[in-house]
């Protein structure tokens, strides 16, 4: 099913002539062929790190929610390869993806799921807080849409402080309908703020399908109303994703001017791992149709060897890193210590944390 | 008697209210076709339609706002919260809207909705999904809020909500929604405003709310046989009408109490509650009042730390401890 | 100037043909003489309301805030004449030409300004608050935008209860950068509720232009965003408001489809008459160009002399009787008791209020 | 010193800061064109432009999760809220992300954000724009809250909570706005945690904070005057942190505590502060802490109700009187 693309007439400026073999797109045949590889090692690494989580989970290893990523893969990992120095990235509970393709380790993600010390938030996020502000990852947010005026914040310091780059805020296809996110738009494109919002569309929110949620079923459209620029991709072909979104990222980086990217993706798994409902609400046929022909990692294997970037044996061998990567990360959060008790009343105020010279006044907690 | 959970009360509340009544429906996200995120809602949409259990978008200010609207001409809708920290994204609607209009309009009208949903942490979700806001409810007036603490409560206090023509604030609890209690076949309603007493006593009283009253009561029995303490425990049941008059009784009889609640400490409810016994109660009291409440910060996700957090049978003990030193 | 008119292509079903002397429509000719006098009545009635109730504020017999509405008068008039049994109006703090309109008396509003036990809303409510639900006006309501989820659902109720209606909610052009009405704009277009949104685009929220708070100055346009009809057209001319809103509104009743109706207008005086800048954000030239060309008293009067409904002394006539009924509210307010210190805790809650079996339990009020 | 206004002080505060400090802007709607909804802006935006003074549009949702976002990047935003009753709009991202994002991360980030606009009643404005919600914000953490009484502190706290690295929330008073006090010329800061003794006495304390401390103040005179009683007023300033320090020694000193707050009763500031002292100062009382409070009641709109609705100086001697009784 090759989906529809549309695009806004009105505000994007150049009028890109269709491409059809995305790789073929110049910002793909500029990449090395190491460059390549790596796409499909993050890409396939998320893949093994969630699978491994999901195991953890059913083993009664992670509490909480777990929100897997499996199937969505090609969009962070496209996406955040086109990152430069001065962007930056958010995204809702979804995390895992996101927070493996900035470079955050199987280890500190894993052990923060345990709720492990340490965990990359010490253990005091979980699954839907992961945070790399060092690798320009602001997490990792539970409340729905929460995010989206982060982002734009994150680009208003861009645009405020002079550097050139964007943010890059990610939301899902139930997130749109939240005020939040629809009062964002209007003031990025009102003020010129250079964010990219990439609706990562998989069709669902929770148990409630696109056209039970949303009065028209095509999103980024809501642009339009805004006067903002706005385009949909697909999201199984990494290759497609770059492409477009580096459209979007460069205009927000060069004219600071917003784009809201709808991509459209899917995912495998139940909302989150508790969710026992997911064949309820779509059919097997649906979900086994997609992994037939748009698994991402399927997707981009085929296409680097078909390019002659992979072999199937280096292929091979990148898949048993990447499970013995997530297998040593389950055995880190496994062996690694919970965070003491007396931490749970640190990382709440920045002043009480860094109190060196003894400043602080009154009262900051209050039990008896 | 039958022995249901929590979960079941309610439902058998909402499934009963929506029999009596033309007027109440039931709209909130997963509500229906999903049959709830915590299942509260099972099977209700087959059974009564689209009409009467309605699944919204993740629009909580919208269909919040939707249900006051329709409230004022008669529609009795029962929403829920996924979780009652998402009635933040709609604090405006809730706490404005609803609890001011009748004021406003000098009493022309009145807003006769149920939010309903879990309040609590306990679960290892993180800060922004435990929260306990029901004493910012309680701050405006014009706002109504109950807790339950266990099955009978839960369907007995539903259903009085549901016939309340003010609005009414229904915290539910995601642990105690697998517990379960005796409740009585024959229709009954737990009207607001009445306090529950667990457990009698002579040393000390215990005052808590929600699952805490639960908890306070196993400490309570704890007490009893490994400290010889005899503690009296109250279950609020309902924060705003307020049992003024059991706690009091209660308080005056032992002398002491402990006040146990999950949320903050600052301004939490059990804030007021003191207030309220030191005031009304001052020559009676042997001693301080003391409060176990959530320890401040925003809540922890590590599961042993979240269980360290929030009150547990060891924390209340060792404040009933205190309590009478 | 001519403003341009924009319809919805998309989903408005009848292209009804381009209609310029909209006193000529058919839901303007069926008026009967006595019809279209009352049109002006209203409209008079408003504008010397308000006069009145300035010259109060600035005397100190007014407090808190004062919009008026002075300038916008035939939107309300002209979308209230519309209204059926069942069609039920909600609108913001700027709500006394509305609350006049659906037939409120000049007594019970002036008197709710001076906050006398006399006034609509017993003294409790004020200037903003004016309700009159025997009248299905729903206020009255001081939160921008707060007002429209519950016109959504006044219009859900009629749906839900079988009811021919609809409701229609007004808000301004700064009230749709609010989440709370762009939520509620998806929720009634997916739903199919009864509800006409009027956004009353005054070209100013408060000092703030509307080229500066929306990225797009077609504020309709948003609707398409959620596959819903939207139209334009101007306020002055209250046949031309009720051309196009009864298209609007016959739509919502029979069809169950919300509508979003900008109506471009303007108003006299500053955003409350406290605003002293408001010859400074916008100038005495624009406002007096409007006044000159535009305004909705002369535009009526002018109307109904030249098509022989109204003569000089007749409209003279109604001038000095709604002049001295306004004067009369103003002696009646003032001479009108506040209300007693024991109502401070009445209207609270339903159940204590008709508490007849005395069934009440518990404390409801917390003072010490 | 030069005697200046409590508006004027805020101004000026915000001006040295923004001319300190590159990463300070301001953003609201009004502040910038328009010079402020009530004039605290006022001339900022033409001598510091568009950069560091900004228009927005009606979207509190939007702009305070922008203004967050931004200070995570090192932007320091001073956003207004026109009222602080509008903030009922974007609690969630208030609530949520500006109070718990450091957590949720370990520490990895900061919000150095101040929200700040008035938050009172008394100006005939009605129920939704009257609130004083700082009780909600202290209830959690993460967030810090002060009160400024008077020009100096209003001065002094808002540059404090400018350079403070936590997200800080300034309660100001549109009725202080145009009232006048003594304002050093030199640079000083009011630090957050430190409560202000407004006047000794011995035979009871009064602590309030905001508007109502001055209330207390005058109230205290009169009671002294024509009643004999000493009173000690305590100002807190600060709410989150508290000064508890200065609230004991007082309450130790005297043996009487009336808490004066505008706010509802339920679960206000004071109901915390009264179980704080109870607790800490148990032996040192020698009655039972009262309160006044707001009538419980939404905001009443007509004048000379809502005069007495809240705390007015009559209110608050009976209080007092009541309390040494
Ligand atoms: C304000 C708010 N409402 C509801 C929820 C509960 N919730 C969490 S995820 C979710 C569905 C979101 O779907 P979508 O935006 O499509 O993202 P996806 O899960 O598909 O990635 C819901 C309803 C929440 N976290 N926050
Ligand atoms: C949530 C919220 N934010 C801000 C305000 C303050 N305020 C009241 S009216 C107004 C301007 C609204 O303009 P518009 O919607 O165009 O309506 P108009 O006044 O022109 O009728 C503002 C900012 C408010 N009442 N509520
Ligand atoms: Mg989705
Ligand atoms: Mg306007």
């Amino acid at each position: 099913m090759a989906t529809p693309k549309k695009k806004s007439a009105s505000t994007t400026k150049k009028a890109t002539a269709k491409i059809t073999d995305f790789a073929a797109a110049p910002i793909n045949k500029s990449l090395s062929k190491e460059e390549k590889i790596d796409l499909y090692r993050t890409i396939i690494g998320i893949r093994r790190f969630e699978e491994r989580s999901l195991r953890a989970y059913n083993q009664g290893k992670i509490g909480g929610f777990l929100h897997l990523y499996i199937g969505q893969e090609a969009v962070a990992s496209g996406i955040v390869s086109l990152m430069e120095e001065n962007d930056h990235i958010i995204t809702a509970y979804r995390d895992h993806g996101h927070a493996l393709a900035v470079g955050m380790s199987m280890n500190e993600c894993m052990a923060e799921m345990f709720g492990k010390h340490t965990g990359c938030s010490k253990g005091k996020g979980g699954s839907m807080h992961f945070f790399a502000p060092d690798k320009n990852y602001w997490g990792g947010h539970g409340i729905v849409a929460g995010q989206t005026p982060l982002g734009a914040g994150l680009a208003f310091a861009l645009k405020y402080k002079g550097l050139k780059g964007c943010a890059i805020a990610f939301l899902g296809d139930g997130a749109v309908n939240q005020g939040s996110f629809m009062e964002t738009l209007n003031l990025v494109s009102l003020w010129g703020i250079p964010v990219v919002f990439v609706i990562e569309n998989n069709g669902y929110s929770m148990g409630t399908s696109l056209k039970r949620s949303s009065a028209k079923e095509n999103l980024a459209h809501r642009a339009d109303g805004f006067d903002m620029a706005w385009e949909v991709c697909n999201g199984h072909d990494v290759f497609e994703v770059r492409e477009v979104a580096n459209r979007a990222m460069k205009r927000a980086r060069e004219e600071h001017k917003p784009f809201l990217l709808e991509i459209q993706t899917y995912r495998y798994r139940g909302h989150s791992v508790a969710d026992a409902n997911h064949e309820k609400y779509r059919t097997k046929e649906e979900i086994e149709e997609y992994k037939r022909t748009k698994d991402p990692v399927n997707v981009i294997k085929q296409q680097l060897l078909d390019d002659g970037t992979l072999t199937e044996a280096l292929a091979k061998k990148i898949d048993q890193e990447k499970k013995d990567e997530a297998e040593a990360s389950a055995k880190f959060a496994e062996e690694s210590p919970y965070a003491p008790r007396s931490e749970i009343q640190t990382d709440v105020y920045w002043e009480v944390d860094n109190d060196t010279d003894n400043k602080l006044k009154g009262t900051y907690f209050f039990n008896d | 008697m039958a022995l249901i959970t929590y979960r079941e009360a309610i439902k058998q509340a909402l499934d009963e209210e929506i029999q009596r009544d033309e007027n109440v429906c039931i709209m909130g996200e997963e509500v229906a076709q999903y049959n709830g995120a915590y299942k509260v809602t099972e099977g209700l949409w087959e059974k009564h339609g689209d009409k009467r259990v309605i699944d919204t978008p993740i629009s909580e200010a919208a269909f919040s706002g939707l249900a006051i609207g329709a409230s004022m001409l008669g529609v009795r809708p029962v929403i829920e919260m996924m979780f009652m920290s998402f009635s933040y994204v709609a604090i405006d609607q809730l706490f404005n809207n609803a609890s001011f209009c009748r004021y406003m309009s000098g009493g022309l009208m009145n807003v006769p909705i149920v939010v309903r949903g879990p309040a609590n942490g306990g679960t290892n979700v993180g800060a922004t999904h435990s929260h306990t806001p029901e004493n910012m409810v309680a701050n405006h007036p014009g706002l109504k809020v109950v807790c339950p603490s266990n099955a009978y409560d839960a369907k007995g206090l539903m259903k009085a909500a549901i016939r309340d023509n003010d609005p009414v604030f229904v915290m539910e609890n995601t642990l105690l929604y697998g517990e379960k209690w005796e409740v009585p076949e024959e229709e009954y309603i737990v009207e607001l405003g009445v306090a529950n007493i667990l457990k009698e006593g002579t040393d000390m009283t215990i005052i808590s709310h929600g699952r805490c009253a639960m908890l306070s009561l196993q400490a309570a029995k704890t007490l009893e046989e490994k400290h010889g303490i005899s503690v009296e425990v109250v279950d609020l049941r309902s924060i705003r009408p307020l049992d003024e008059e059991t706690i009091l009784n209660s308080v005056k009889k032992t002398g002491r109490a402990l006040l146990v609640e999950e949320n903050k400490p600052y301004c939490g409810v059990d804030a007021q509650i003191s207030h309220i016994i030191q005031l009304k109660a001052f020559d009676y009291l042997d001693g301080p009042i003391h409060r176990v409440s959530a320890i401040d910060a925003p809540q922890i996700y590590a599961k042993p730390l979240e269980d360290w957090q929030i009150p547990n049978e060891e924390r209340i003990i060792t404040g009933a401890l205190k309590c009478l030193s």
